[in-house]
């Protein structure tokens, strides 16, 4: 090839290599987000039916929300409650009405909204604190299964946890804000509102 | 490590899933008597699985990165998806069972015969934490180390999974036809039967056991503590014509006198005395003085004002000396006592003192010695204490051991005459004075039962093993001291197919065997007549079960036989003959063996315990075994070191066990832990450590753990002891500073320390801490109390032996002074919370940082473990995982077995391998009291957040609590000019203060 | 270097009187010839080394550190040790290929190429214990200020000396690697010009960029080369500086002083010129390049080594002094258990090596006589090595509080490692001196030329009067 | 062949040195000298002017400087404040380390990288040799050939003269 070629052919080389390096690292770092995670569940049971077009509230069959931790998946005994009334039956309802019966756990459901490592979330503290169920897990009631909508990593629980701190979430806000102000140490901010 | 809090969150996933339906029970369902039995047919719930991602578990795509580091190319990353997360509801809600929100419910320990009353906090199901029950007019929300680790016990993996019929697993009814058959044939053959039990604190048991001897005019009961206070007993039984234990009270004594008295540490009811002895020696209130005489430096001897050393054999001498000058002064007939054991000047001026305090005063003995007992219950007679500083109207039931009737017994059983012997809560082929001829005489024995939990060394002979409920798995009540009782409810369903001793006792009666609706009838017939408060038995029910304890008052018209009945003058002269021959010892015989109950492990009961085991003994810090405590002196004369083995021969036997020097011996006696050398008790425990109960025999009807003319030779070997403390001199430092009455109460120099940086911004809170070094008796019930609560892995003899171990709280303990009588001086020590931590400066990631509440945080998944920081704490109190102790078959401990890791608390992260832990201040229960605030929408009161040390304290020498609230306790408590800060100078600025020791010494 | 009476020419840096032609041949032969057996033994060797590092090292990452014999009071030891001498190793090489550069020492031609190489192959052997020493290696990347994380992002923490350690070792890196590069350059094209074999030329083409000699080229060639030796030298100084303050900037007694970085950087240089000394005896040796390696070469780094040697006792006084004149308890129980303690044995030993060995170079007798060289080469490095143990782990074993003392008992991970690192460091050398030309040719060339034709021809830089460094050049051209 | 250029060989660098002195006094164009290492005094002979890389340099440094400390001071200060052992959050004592480095990485890289581009060197060019050896032990002179007849001639003879071991012509990229 000509001399003059070879410069040009390296620099693509370099480049390309370049490439790889960066969107490999890139993958590295973005590894167990689960974003757009919806997996099948092993009853075809829709949230929309329920939350959305029945309008019940998320907290009737999550009421751990409210107390606990966890929110918590409600026992068949909870579904009973209304599906013990109701005419209507599909082989779903079938199956899990004989899960109540026989007094036996309901299906092992896939979770969906899983935090990276060593992260303690509470949602009772959330939820307490008038979070809205959607800001987290997306319009639920729209959804016929359920899918993670929001990233779940630290930054994004950050851009909250600022925002309640009164601390602007973009970086360049709180860049100007720095100039003018020293923060204000908020509990909310702390590492060890969440690892412990 | 990856699927960490995601676990975290499906928690009620693991109860519900892997548990058969019923497995969990509200105590509710219990009180309705249904009950499951079988081990857990879907495998065990593993908390720590779910919870804690285990790092083995699936590191996997850590350790792929581990293993690739980044050379992993693009397209591969594509595959890597974080392992999916399964969850599964619970068949029926309870209300009372939310998962992830803790209940907490009182009952009572079963740790030993103390009987202390307990709130347990129970986490989906699981008893994960044990705490003191504040309600208790005694122990007041205090408990004692073993106590801490009883819940431990309960997930001890070799506990046995059901009943065995010679050694073989049985089903409970064929055992129950055998039992009735056996007990039918003694009954007609008018055969002796046999309950060989410890102390049963428990009233509604001990009716049953009135039964059998109803049922069976042949049956028997034997109580048999092998630390017992026989002797104690016998004594008081003479002197005031009541065979019981005196309740003592030592808050009211301004002096106290104990002769070999652990009371801090061991004997009796060390928590409820703990309490006491703090509250009666509070610096503010009147002078006070505490005198101990001991052969070896006992916890309690470490915190007397005045400690004399004298060998065992001399403790009658002193006991007769004093009463001797004090007998003098209540111008008594002259006593005639021996040559002064110890100089003259301390014994008289002690007898000034107790003289002067006159029915303020106490003189204990732990010498199990009825002649000894005798004496000091005629010291305190004389002194006018009892009914003052000991009780006799409301006695303590916490030993009733009888070791005469227990040497009938065991001649009887060696004669064949024993036709049924049931053995609960004893196993004397391990602790008895002469365990070959107890099993050879068990042999004879035509049928043996044992309710132990466990293979052990006993019920590995017996017959029929009917393994008990633990304490926490079963229905009961207790009356450690007489009028005070409380109840005990079962926390947990059985894990194993076992049976409360209460129940096989009724079934094997005949009765209805259901312990549940006994101990109602019980109570409804025994108990409830005895109150005013209530009428309707079904609310005093409810109202105790909740609160877990009742305090009945005094018995009516109950006052002491007509005192100084007793024959003390035999006693005397006998001792004084004893102590004579003892004070001229011949030949190389002249050592003289003192056995004593160890902190950690007592009387060897809870040998498997892996949290006891790694417990540090208060004095000598040693972990992993016992000790022949020996003098530096003598050790010196001898050219032993610590470590170097020698043997100890007695009249009764001889022991091969390593020496260590302890400074405060007395130098012509070694002292020797009870406890250690269990051969079956379980992987942990076995063989750990020598077992010295052989060494012990039978003296004027009670047992004797001491011996005189013991001969000492070195075997030449060499073992490598697990001591966590290695030098105990402070080396002129200012670590633990104390002050005197006298100084104390001028102003401290509270010097500010100048910032060499400007001030950060102030947070709302700023949590601190304050220890008072003046109360802390070094009995570390914290340690383990922290242990339980933060998830702090067992590292095992080795690790230790490498000084890595893992607590996040330890207890130094410094001497001053001559190595012959030293000042003893014990100090928690923690993360300090440092305003100014020098490890967060140096750590490159900003894993460790201050929060806006002034805790230093350490966050784990940002720590890469360079032990940087570790490096530059001054305090030394950051701890690192050297290697992954959570389910690794290396460390078999608890966290390496489904059972053991059901005691974690999901609260806590459990620490992978490589990264750096240490103090939070137990963050987790500031968050916990933080969101119950916000759940109650009314903000948290001072007090409200106890970390587990200060919870479990006896003594309140910790508190914890808000600096920025001026009204707080620990603000308060900084204001004292007692309070410094260890190490201020390097300018750390620590939120963890401390409270000047004060020596007291002289009372008026 | 030594002043010379009038009418005696230049000292001869290299013996005999070889022809440009000779030069490239005899150090271009041991590249193409087949090597001594001396080589392939002590190939070999270094060899099973690097076996042992690999074993050892997965052995640790796959246990946990706890396979090494740090506890709760010591956490560093033998990992830190290692490091900070590897990386003191490696300054020589800097030292001697841009220092000595900067002042015109000629006889630095000979070796600064394999200086420069052992330089690069020390920060390698450096660098790998930092990654080695953490509880967990696959997260290391924690430690580069990344954007963009999942952490919100999480930054590093600027003020902690690790991560100042982090910039410092790397751009040391990269840039003695650069200059190393720059340097090997015209030789590569020297090579690629005589090689033979297909493989060879596409190799050494590949990598000589093209270079033909143009002298427009190596007028900028020589200035490049000059502003990077005025980088790297004070870069040299800094790197050990700040190695330093991962001690100094901590509060531990022993490790808390103000004097470290100067005396850090002394040791760095004294041990550095120790390995190079080894190193060039053993290759002059193994590879016949006594004429261009010459004893004067070893005379005047024996004279170097003094010199540093006594900078490093005089360090060791002057803490001793301080601890005793400034009063801190802390500070004195230190010293006096340095001296005293369980590690005395490690003190004394290093006293022997570092503070009397070199003085023995008082005597030209010995400065000259390779056996003595090689063997105080060697105690130079021991000794090195020991000042760092004692620093790291006399600091840790007994600290503020006596309760957290302890004792560090190293386990055979411990020692495997550190032999492991040699077998890494001598497996790249040795390479290097059979692949690659240990000498820089062109610059030997300049040096010959110059000894025939008395100091008119060619010098170790074109003269630029442009830059600073030529100016300080100058300067000290006059001096002379 | 077309040829642009005469090439003279020296086997010493006096001759070569004198060549081009003479070359240029009798005003002939010196295309390049190539020699296999730095010959001293050629600069002058040659006429080459200072060139401008350490201006470079010091360019480069400052900017490494500047990025290193906004890095750092947007970092802790700006972005992300946390409360490390109680210090500000601007200690730029501390900050100092990093910036120094990254000025020598930054200068030291750029110098490098404008050296390469200038003299036009990259990875596996074809370099153009006047003469076998210059990278051995021969010294080449290049002068472009002159135009005019006349003048080659006297370059040829200037060469010979010099002691120039070869002339030759041939054909280099101008």
């Amino acid at each position: 090839m000509r001399p003059a070629m070879r410069p040009t052919m390296i620099l693509l080389g370099l480049a390309i290599t370049v490439v790889a390096a960066v969107t490999g690292v890139t993958r590295l770092f973005r590894m167990g987000m689960q974003q757009g995670y919806a997996p099948a569940q092993p009853i075809a049971f829709s949230h929309k039916l329920h939350a959305g077009d029945n309008k019940v509230p998320c907290l009737y069959c999550h009421y751990g929300a409210r107390s606990s931790r966890h929110a918590g998946i409600p026992s068949s005994s909870v579904c009973m409650n209304c599906h013990g009334l109701l005419e209507k039956q599909t082989v779903e309802i079938e199956r899990f009405k004989e899960a109540a019966q026989l007094d036996r756990p309901l299906m092992s459901w896939v979770k969906v909204h899983n935090l990276p490592d060593f992260v303690y979330f509470n949602h009772s503290r959330h939820v307490l604190s008038d979070v809205d169920c959607k800001n987290c897990h997306g319009d639920v009631a729209n959804m016929q299964r359920i899918e993670q909508v929001m990233p779940l990593t630290m930054g994004w629980c950050l851009s909250c946890h600022r925002e309640h701190a009164g601390v602007p979430t973009s970086t360049l806000d709180r860049a100007a804000r720095r100039f003018s102000e020293t923060p204000k140490p908020a509990t909310g901010l702390d590492c060890a509102s969440c690892h412990y | 490590m990856s699927d960490h809090c995601n676990g975290a969150k499906d928690k009620l996933v693991a109860l519900g899933a892997r548990r058969p339906p019923d497995y969990w029970k509200s105590p509710e369902e219990l009180r309705k008597g249904a009950s499951l039995r079988g081990e857990f047919p879907g495998g065990l719930p593993s908390p720590g699985r779910d919870d804690h991602g285990d790092p083995e578990g699936e590191t996997t795509r850590r350790d792929f990165l581990t293993l690739m580091g980044f050379g992993v190319t693009a397209a591969g990353l594509a595959a890597c998806r974080a392992p999916e997360q399964r969850a599964i509801p619970m068949a029926v809600a309870t209300d009372e069972m939310v998962p992830g929100v803790a209940n907490y419910y009182a009952t009572t320990c079963g740790g030993c015969a103390s009987a202390c009353s307990l709130v347990v906090k129970q986490r989906d199901g699981r008893p994960i934490k044990i705490e003191g029950n504040a309600a208790s007019a005694l122990f007041g929300g205090a408990t004692c180390a073993t106590g801490q680790a009883t819940v431990l016990s309960l997930y001890d993996n070799e506990r046995l999974r059901g009943p065995l019929w010679h050694g073989s697993p049985a089903e409970w009814h064929e055992i129950d036809e055998r039992v009735g058959a056996a007990l039918a044939e003694a009954h007609a053959r008018q055969a002796k039967i046999v309950l060989l039990s410890s102390t049963i604190t428990s009233p509604s048991t001990r009716e049953i056991i009135e039964r059998w001897r109803h049922a069976f005019p042949s049956f028997r009961h034997v109580v048999y503590d092998p630390v017992s206070a026989s002797a104690l007993r016998t004594a008081t039984a003479a002197a005031f014509g009541r065979a019981v234990i005196p309740h003592y009270a030592f808050d009211r004594a301004r002096v106290i006198v104990g002769l070999d008295a652990d009371f801090l540490g061991t004997w009796l009811s060390p928590v409820e005395f703990a309490r006491q002895y703090a509250r009666g020696r509070a610096p503010e209130g009147p002078p006070t003085l505490h005198v101990q005489f001991e052969p070896g430096m006992s916890i309690t001897g470490s915190n007397a004002d005045r400690r004399v050393a004298v060998p065992p054999s001399a403790l009658g001498a002193v006991a007769l000396a004093l009463l001797a000058r004090i007998a003098r002064r209540a111008n008594e007939p002259e006593v005639a006592a021996p040559p002064d054991p110890v100089d003259a000047k301390t014994l008289n001026s002690v007898a000034d003192e107790l003289w002067r305090h006159r029915g303020e005063s106490l003189v204990v003995s732990g010498c199990n010695d009825v002649a000894i007992q005798l004496v000091v219950h005629t010291l305190n007679r004389l002194l006018g204490n009892v009914g003052r500083t000991l009780d006799l109207d409301r006695p303590s039931l916490q030993r009733m051991g009888d070791d005469a009737e227990m040497a009938t017994l065991v001649e009887e059983l060696a004669r064949g005459e024993i036709h049924t012997l049931i053995l609960h809560g004893v196993n004397p082929a391990y602790d008895y004075a002469d365990p070959g001829g107890f099993l050879t005489g068990l042999s004879k024995v035509a049928f043996s039962i044992s309710t132990a939990d466990r293979r052990d060394e006993t019920s590995a002979a017996v017959h029929a093993v009917c393994p008990d409920h633990h304490f926490l798995e079963s229905w009961g009540d207790a009356e450690p001291v007489a009028g005070m009782l409380s109840l005990c409810q079962p926390i947990i369903s059985p894990l194993f197919d076992t049976r409360a001793v209460a129940e096989s006792l009724l079934r094997w009666l005949g009765e209805p065997s259901d312990p549940y609706g006994f101990l109602r009838d019980y109570w409804r017939t025994a108990v409830l007549p005895r109150q005013q408060a209530f009428r309707d038995f079904d609310a005093f029910w409810d109202q105790t079960l909740e609160r877990g304890v009742l305090d009945l008052g005094a018995p009516a018209g109950a006052t002491i036989a007509d005192p100084g009945g007793a024959d003390w003058r035999a006693a005397a002269a006998t001792l004084r003959d004893e102590s004579q021959r003892a004070a001229s010892p011949g030949g190389d015989a002249h050592y003289e063996l003192a056995l004593f109950e160890s902190v950690p492990l007592r009387d060897g009961r809870h040998a498997n315990n892996p949290w006891l085991l790694e417990l540090p003994d208060p004095i000598t810090k040693m972990t992993w075994g016992n000790v022949a405590l020996i003098a530096p002196s003598l050790a010196t004369q001898l050219g032993l070191g610590d470590g170097d083995v020698v043997s100890l021969t007695t009249a009764d036997g001889a022991i091969e066990i390593p020496v260590f020097q302890q400074p405060g011996q007395h130098p012509r006696t070694l002292s020797v832990a009870l406890g250690y050398g269990r051969r079956q008790v379980g992987k942990a425990g076995n063989d750990v450590g020598k077992n010295a109960f052989p060494l012990t025999r039978l003296v004027r009807g009670a047992r004797r753990t001491w011996a005189s003319g013991v001969t000492l030779a070195s075997t030449g070997r060499r073992d490598k002891l697990a001591s966590t403390q290695s030098h105990f001199s402070m080396e002129g430092r200012p670590i633990v500073l104390e002050t005197t009455r006298a100084e104390f109460g001028r102003a401290g120099d509270a010097e500010k320390l100048p910032n060499l940086w400007n001030e950060r911004p102030q947070g709302e809170r700023s949590w601190g801490m304050s220890i008072d070094l003046d109360s802390c008796t070094g009995c570390s019930a914290c340690v383990v109390a922290c242990q339980a609560e933060n998830n702090v892995p067992v590292i095992g003899k080795d690790q230790v032996q490498r000084q890595r171990i893992m607590h996040w709280i330890r207890i130094d303990r410094y001497y001053r002074g001559s190595e012959d009588n030293p000042q003893s001086l014990h100090q928690p020590m923690m993360c300090q919370h440092c305003g100014h931590a020098p490890c967060e400066t140096v750590c490159p990631v900003l894993a460790t940082t201050t929060s806006s509440e002034g805790l230093n945080q350490q966050v784990y998944n940002r720590c890469i473990g360079t032990r940087y920081c570790a490096n530059n704490c001054p305090y030394k109190v950051r701890r690192f995982n050297w290697y992954n102790y959570t389910q690794n078959p290396r460390f078999d401990f608890h966290m390496a077995n489904p059972v053991g890791r059901l005691v974690l608390n999901p609260d806590v992260t459990v620490r992978s391998r490589g990264v750096m832990e240490k103090c939070s201040l137990c963050v987790q229960r500031i968050h916990a009291v933080k969101n119950a605030a916000v759940k109650r929408g009314e903000p948290m009161k001072d007090g409200e957040i106890k970390t587990a040390c200060q919870q479990v304290c006896p003594t309140d020498a910790i508190v914890f609590g808000d600096l920025n609230d001026p009204k707080s306790r620990v603000a308060q408590r900084m204001q004292s000019e007692r309070t410094y800060r260890v190490l201020d100078d390097l300018g750390t600025r620590p939120n963890v203060a401390y409270l000047k020791k004060v020596r007291h010494g002289q009372t008026t | 270097m030594d002043r010379l009476p009038d009418g005696v020419t230049e000292p001869r840096w290299i013996a005999g009187a070889p022809t440009l032609a000779q030069v490239t041949d005899d150090i271009a032969r041991p590249m193409e010839g087949r090597p001594g057996k001396l080589w392939y033994a002590l190939f070999a060797v270094a060899v099973l080394g690097l076996l042992d590092l690999l074993g050892m090292a997965t052995y640790l990452i796959a246990n946990g550190i706890g396979v090494w014999g740090l506890n709760n009071s010591v956490g560093w030891a033998f990992d830190i040790t290692n490091f900070v001498f590897w990386i003191g190793i490696g300054h020589a090489g800097t030292l001697i290929s841009a220092i000595l550069l900067l002042f015109r020492q000629k006889w630095r031609t000979s070796i600064n190429r394999s200086a420069e190489a052992m330089t690069i192959f020390a920060v390698m052997c450096a660098g790998l214990f930092p990654l080695l020493h953490m509880g967990r290696p696959w997260d290391a990347f924690f430690i580069f200020p990344y954007v963009p994380n999942q952490h919100g992002p999480l930054w590093v923490n600027f003020r902690s000396p690790l991560v100042w350690d982090v910039f410092a070792i790397s751009t040391y890196f990269t840039i003695s690697l650069v200059f190393w590069y720059l340097g090997l350059i015209p030789d590569l094209a020297t090579l690629r010009d005589r090689a033979a074999g297909r493989i060879k030329k596409l190799v050494f083409g590949l990598f000589s960029l093209g270079w033909n000699g143009s002298h427009r080229t190596w007028a900028r060639y020589e200035v490049v080369s000059l502003v990077l030796a005025g980088l790297a030298t004070p870069l040299v100084l800094s790197v050990h500086s700040i190695v330093s303050m991962d001690f100094a900037t901590s509060l531990l007694p022993g490790w808390h002083a103000t004097i470290f970085p100067p005396y850090f950087v002394a040791g760095a240089i004294y041990s550095g010129f120790g390995m190079v000394l080894m190193l060039l005896i053993i290759t002059r040796q193994s590879m016949n390049l006594q004429r261009y390696i010459t004893i004067r070469h070893l005379d005047s780094m024996a004279k170097v080594l003094l010199l540093t040697g006594s900078l490093v006792s005089y360090a060791y006084a002057t803490e001793f002094f301080s601890a005793w004149y400034g009063g801190n308890l802390y500070e004195r129980y230190h010293f006096i258990n340095r001296a005293t303690g369980p590690y005395a044995f490690g003190f004394y030993l290093m006293v022997l090596c570092n503070v009397i060995a070199p003085q023995l170079f008082w005597w030209k007798r010995i400065r000259t006589s390779v056996g003595a060289l090689f063997v105080v080469s060697i105690l130079v490095n021991i000794g090195m090595w020991f000042e760092r143990f004692i620093i790291i782990v006399v600091s840790l074993h007994r600290a503020f509080l006596p309760s957290g003392w302890g004792m560090f008992y190293p386990t055979l991970i411990d020692f495997g490692i550190l032999i492991g690192s040699f077998g890494l460091f001598f497996t790249l050398f040795l390479l290097f001196i059979r692949y690659m030309p240990m000498i820089a040719i062109w610059e030997v060339k300049g040096v010959v030329t110059d000894q025939q034709h008395g100091g008119h021809g060619a010098h170790g830089a074109g003269d630029v009067h442009a830059t600073p460094a030529a100016l300080l050049t100058q300067a000290v051209n006059h001096a002379e | 062949m077309p040829s642009n250029v005469l090439v003279a060989t020296f086997p010493h660098v006096e001759g070569l040195l004198h060549a081009v002195r003479q070359a240029r006094r009798e005003m002939l164009r010196v295309y390049d000298v190539f020699a296999p290492f730095p010959v001293h005094g050629l600069d002058e002979a040659m006429g080459i002017r200072h060139t401008r890389l350490p201006k470079i340099t010091l360019i480069a440094g400052l900017t490494g400087l500047v990025f290193a400390l906004s890095l750092q001071f947007y970092a802790n200060v700006l972005d992300w404040p946390l409360n490390v052992g109680g210090k500000p959050d601007n200690t730029t004592l501390a900050f100092i380390p990093i910036s120094f480095e990254l000025t020598v990485l930054f200068g030291g890289l750029t110098t490098v990288a404008a050296f390469l581009l200038r003299a036009k060197l990259y990875p596996s060019k074809r370099p153009w040799l006047p003469a076998t050896g210059v990278t051995d032990d021969v010294f080449a002179l290049v002068l472009r050939k002159p135009a005019a007849e006349e003048t080659h001639q006297r370059a040829l003879a200037l060469l010979t003269e010099c002691g120039a071991a070869s002339v030759t012509e041939s054909e280099a990229e101008l």
